[in-house]
């Protein structure tokens, strides 16, 4: 079982105009990956891009590994131009995944932006009736939204909201969980959170579960040099100490991180 | 054909010229996924400073142009905790172990040698790349007269372990520093730490780490790195040990060519996990391609036009 | 938006901030192709000795990972010929023109300044990175003493020109060799020369230039030249010149925001022959994409944590 | 007219496993080229490969400008990936031409491997009764020979030869110079050399030169930066001093150049 692999690029599909939705099949037997982890992806066969890039496991195809990425810099713009049947190594799956809600616990999940691929690979396989919040700026940027609102067959309740009101609720996702927790809050069995999308979301998150004392995981990011636990460049602070996103992480009980 | 890829650093004799240069390689056990540590000539571990240190806030990493910046600040467990968790792991395997040591007094520097070389390690790696607190903050590795007493000092007190100084690049004259450091005893030289460099964000107009400033490494430094080797190479008589860049075994090659008796792969760890192993490897099928029996015949062997 | 462009390094004023770097734009006139020198700030020519020079054997470059060496050995028609040649084709152009200069003792570095001075030429940049034939081969720019006594000597001959001091990357402490080379009169440091390094071809197993070694230019170097720019600035009152891996109008931004008062493309130049005047237009259209109306509330303008 | 410009792929097809035939469409309006020019190529968007490679100007079609290359490192081994449709920056038409022979000598081409590309350009557009030398390793690597062969309709006498015998005569192409000119020298009135290909081969042709008197050019290579003379990197020593092989050549004059 490998965790440095290569693998094919089966498909590079955008999915708006800076968000792409890739399948990569590795040629080699590889470990099963669980939703919140991900894998390190080279970007290109030279040193400039240098380090491989972080995406989290979307979900697995019989073909291959899903993963959503939005461009940004050096690195995406060449995903970019990956061809169907190219070569690229990866490593992975890396970090801690998602920690079970227990029985008793109503998962809360919450999607900023392409946080939208972690989130959707726990919800994908959650066992029971849970709701997904999930927010980007406009209608276009709600990548997935088709495959999110299919949940809702495995009783997922899915609340989507856009910035500029283009699709669902207007406002942020922070705004929408205040308005859930306020109008059903007796109604959601112990909510338990799980996050994943840009630091300010997070940090809105926590300010909301501080006040209404509510426990969840959120899903961080740091830049990664090796995304293994050897470098510790992607260190965060934690109330107990500072903790590697890629090995202790990028999972972490909301009420650990300094925010 | 039977080759030599044995290579002898003072004392230290390594199975092959292969070491990890500290810092990106952890303490050995993050790769045990990716590398037979069995593999490699040293594991060279992660700074250890006496007291457990937590680094410099995030970001501490950031990509540059075929290289990468990185300010971690020396965030260790601390030598007590790497001598009762970290090194009994090491132990399991068939390769020499080498800790990277650190602090801001020659005291701390000399406990901590002490303490290690009665652990066993069986090799010390003196980074001299830290700001001396005593000396009102000035770098060991920068001033000739403190890295002497520094490495004598260590030196005297060890009884087993093999003593490398890790130089500094950011000094005036690699010859001089060399000798200074033969001089006062060091059993080997190792160079070189990474460039002091930085990194500014133009959108929001913040440096790209915290720290500000920050160490470069990576292919980028390659060519700075061979040029200092070599220098130092020429300079001394005690084996020296290339680092900066190696990704490849035609780096490592090089290196070997312009003078080092071993080699330290760093950054090129992130990039392929499995780099060590493949150098190792692949040095041995460039020495039988080439015709070459014994890999000292490989040292230095640079031919000038 | 009306901005503000134009920078003041001490009496040489130009209309923006871009300049070449030295070694890269030969006389001006081999861009003429590509660029309307009209647009830039002002045109940094190829070094220029008191006699011609032959410069070094063949292979003078090689490439390296995302930088290049060169050894080019300052091969240079000599100043009679510049004079006479060279500079009233950039005569013709609405830019200033620097010289850049380097000898082998004080007294051939007063000689050419004077000539310069006295033939027009806005500004004269002194390459120190060159051995000191009197000092036994020591570089100028890495002995405090002799670096201070060559810019005063020409400071003080020179009547109109701009005296600019292109440091050698290769010092201990970039502030302390800024605040000598200030207080030694210069109106303007420029910095980085390129870094010496060198390459190893493992098949010939010869070193890829003739000379052995040569200087690393490009994209390699920047955070290291952004970190000595910082420096530099924050350590001297006078205008500091941003050199080393422009290519594009980010890096130029990022060292002034590093504290760079203007910039010099270097091996950029070979990349996009065009990179100078797009340069020059992409600051004017980041100011005004930032709202910035006036160029100088960008330099040194990096926020700090 | 510009000699900086972007320039489309419009095909890349292997010849052999090492050499292929690259065709640019400039996309803007672009200097027209002459035999022994050469362009620079951009073989990378990243920084790494850093500098553009140098390439002989093979011929123009009615659609582009075409290049013959081989891999040799790096920037060669991108180019292979270049796909059609692909944006590339170049610089030229740069250096100078092979001179013309004047009407009373007879051209004697000499092509060692991808030499070829420059001395094929060359004799495409000579105007009279001329021989072309053409050699290289073996057989699969007398690239474009067909098309070689095929100027001897216009009265151009190919002879190709190889190291391994595989194909035409057994030799280097020194080996059938010499023979050309001990059998048939009487029979080519005042014969002018040009020649390109390695420097082994261009030493060589160097001494027959010297030895039996002859005139003629030879294209030299050099590692070059810019490739328009301004970083003096692809200086060639010369009886009169340093000259730039990009800018004062690629072609030089045979007795001039010091070997
Ligand atoms: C655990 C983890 C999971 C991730 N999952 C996804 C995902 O599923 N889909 C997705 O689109 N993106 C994801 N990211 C972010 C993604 O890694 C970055 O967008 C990517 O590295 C940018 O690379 P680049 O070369 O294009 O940008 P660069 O040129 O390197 O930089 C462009 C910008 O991106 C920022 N950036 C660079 N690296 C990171 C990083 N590691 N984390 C955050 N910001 C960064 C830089 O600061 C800069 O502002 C994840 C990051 C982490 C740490
Ligand atoms: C005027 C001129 C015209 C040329 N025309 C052609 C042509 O038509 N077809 C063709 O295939 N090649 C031609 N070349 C050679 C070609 O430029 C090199 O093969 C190419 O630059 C190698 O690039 P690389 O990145 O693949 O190799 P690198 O990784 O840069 O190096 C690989 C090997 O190639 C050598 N090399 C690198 N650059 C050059 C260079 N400029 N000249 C000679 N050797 C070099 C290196 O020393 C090394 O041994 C020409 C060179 C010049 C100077
Ligand atoms: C993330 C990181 C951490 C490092 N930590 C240390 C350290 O603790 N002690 C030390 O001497 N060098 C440290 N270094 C420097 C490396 O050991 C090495 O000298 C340098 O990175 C150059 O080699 P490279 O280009 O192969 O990475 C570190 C380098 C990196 C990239
Ligand atoms: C080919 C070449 C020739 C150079 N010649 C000189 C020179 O004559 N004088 C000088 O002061 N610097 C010279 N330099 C250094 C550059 O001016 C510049 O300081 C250095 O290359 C770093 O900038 P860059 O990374 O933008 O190239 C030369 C650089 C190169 C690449
Ligand atoms: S990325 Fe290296 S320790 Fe996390
Ligand atoms: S390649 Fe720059 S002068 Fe010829």
């Amino acid at each position: 079982m490998n965790s440095y692999f290569r693998a094919k690029v089966l498909s590079n599909t955008p999915l708006n105009t800076s968000t792409y939705l890739l399948t990569l099949q590795p040629v080699e037997q590889v470990r099963k990956p669980v939703p919140g982890q991900f894998y390190m992806i080279e970007t290109g066969s030279s040193y400039d891009p240098l380090l491989k890039r972080p995406f989290s496991y979307l979900r697995r195809t019989p073909e291959g590994i899903q993963f959503l990425y939005s461009i940004r810099g050096k690195g995406t713009l060449l995903m970019r131009d990956f061809q169907p049947g190219k070569n690229v190594q990866a490593i992975g799956p890396l970090g801690n995944g998602y920690p079970n809600a227990g029985t008793r616990n109503t998962p809360v999940l919450i999607a900023g932006g392409t946080g939208v691929a972690s989130i959707f690979s726990l919800a994908a396989q959650l066992p029971r009736k849970a709701y997904i919040l999930y927010g980007a700026r406009c209608r276009k940027d709600l990548i997935l939204l088709n495959e999110v609102k299919e949940l809702e067959h495995r009783d997922i309740i899915c609340i989507d909201c856009t910035d500029d009101g283009s699709c669902g609720m207007k406002g942020t996702v922070i705004d929408a969980l205040n308005e859930l927790l306020t109008t059903d809050f007796s109604k959601i069995p112990s909510p338990l959170l799980y996050a994943c999308g840009p630091k300010p979301m997070l940090e809105g998150l926590f300010r909301i579960a501080l006040e209404k004392g509510l426990k969840g995981y959120v899903s961080l990011e740091e830049h990664m040099a090796c995304g293994f636990g050897a470098c510790l460049g992607c260190t965060v602070s934690t109330v107990k100490g500072n903790k590697r996103v890629c090995k202790e992480g990028p999972v972490f009980p909301i009420g650990e991180i300094v925010w | 054909m039977v080759m030599e890829l044995g290579v002898a650093l003072g004392k230290l004799q390594m199975k092959n010229p292969v070491m990890t240069a500290s810092g990106t390689f952890g303490y050995g056990e993050e790769y045990a996924d990716f590398v037979d540590l069995n593999a490699l000539g040293a594991v060279v571990v992660k700074g250890i400073s006496l007291k457990p240190m937590k680094g410099n806030p995030s970001p501490r990493i950031c990509e540059t142009s075929c290289g990468m910046l990185n300010a971690i600040g020396l965030q260790n467990i601390g030598v007590k905790k790497f001598l009762k968790e970290k090194l009994p792991y090491l132990r399991q395997f068939d390769t020499k172990i080498v800790v990277n040591v650190f602090g801001s007094t020659v005291q701390e520097y000399l406990r901590l040698s002490e303490m290690l070389d009665d652990a066993g390690v069986d090799g010390i790696e003196l980074n001299v790349s830290c700001p001396n607190v005593k000396k009102g903050g000035i770098v060991f590795g920068t001033d000739r007269k403190v890295l002497a007493k520094l490495v004598s000092t260590v030196r005297k007190a060890v009884k087993n372990a093999t003593v490398i100084t890790k130089l500094s690049p950011n000094v005036p004259s690699i010859p001089e520093f060399s000798r200074t450091v033969e001089e006062a005893g060091s059993d080997v030289i190792s160079l070189i730490n990474t460039l002091p460099g930085m990194a500014i964000d133009i959108e929001t107009r913040k440096p790209k780490l915290a720290n500000i400033t920050g160490g470069l490494s990576g292919p980028a430094i390659k060519p700075v790195a061979v040029r200092m080797v070599w220098e130092a190479a020429r300079s001394v008589a005690v084996p020296v040990i290339g680092i900066g860049g190696i990704v490849k075994t035609e780096d490592a090659i090089e290196f070997m060519l312009a003078g080092a008796s071993a080699i330290q792969v760093g950054t090129g760890n992130f990039i392929n996990p499995r780099a060590t192993e493949e150098i190792a490897q692949g040095i041995a099928t460039y020495l039988e391609k080439k015709g070459i029996k014994n890999i000292k015949d490989l040292i230095g062997k640079m031919h000038v036009f």
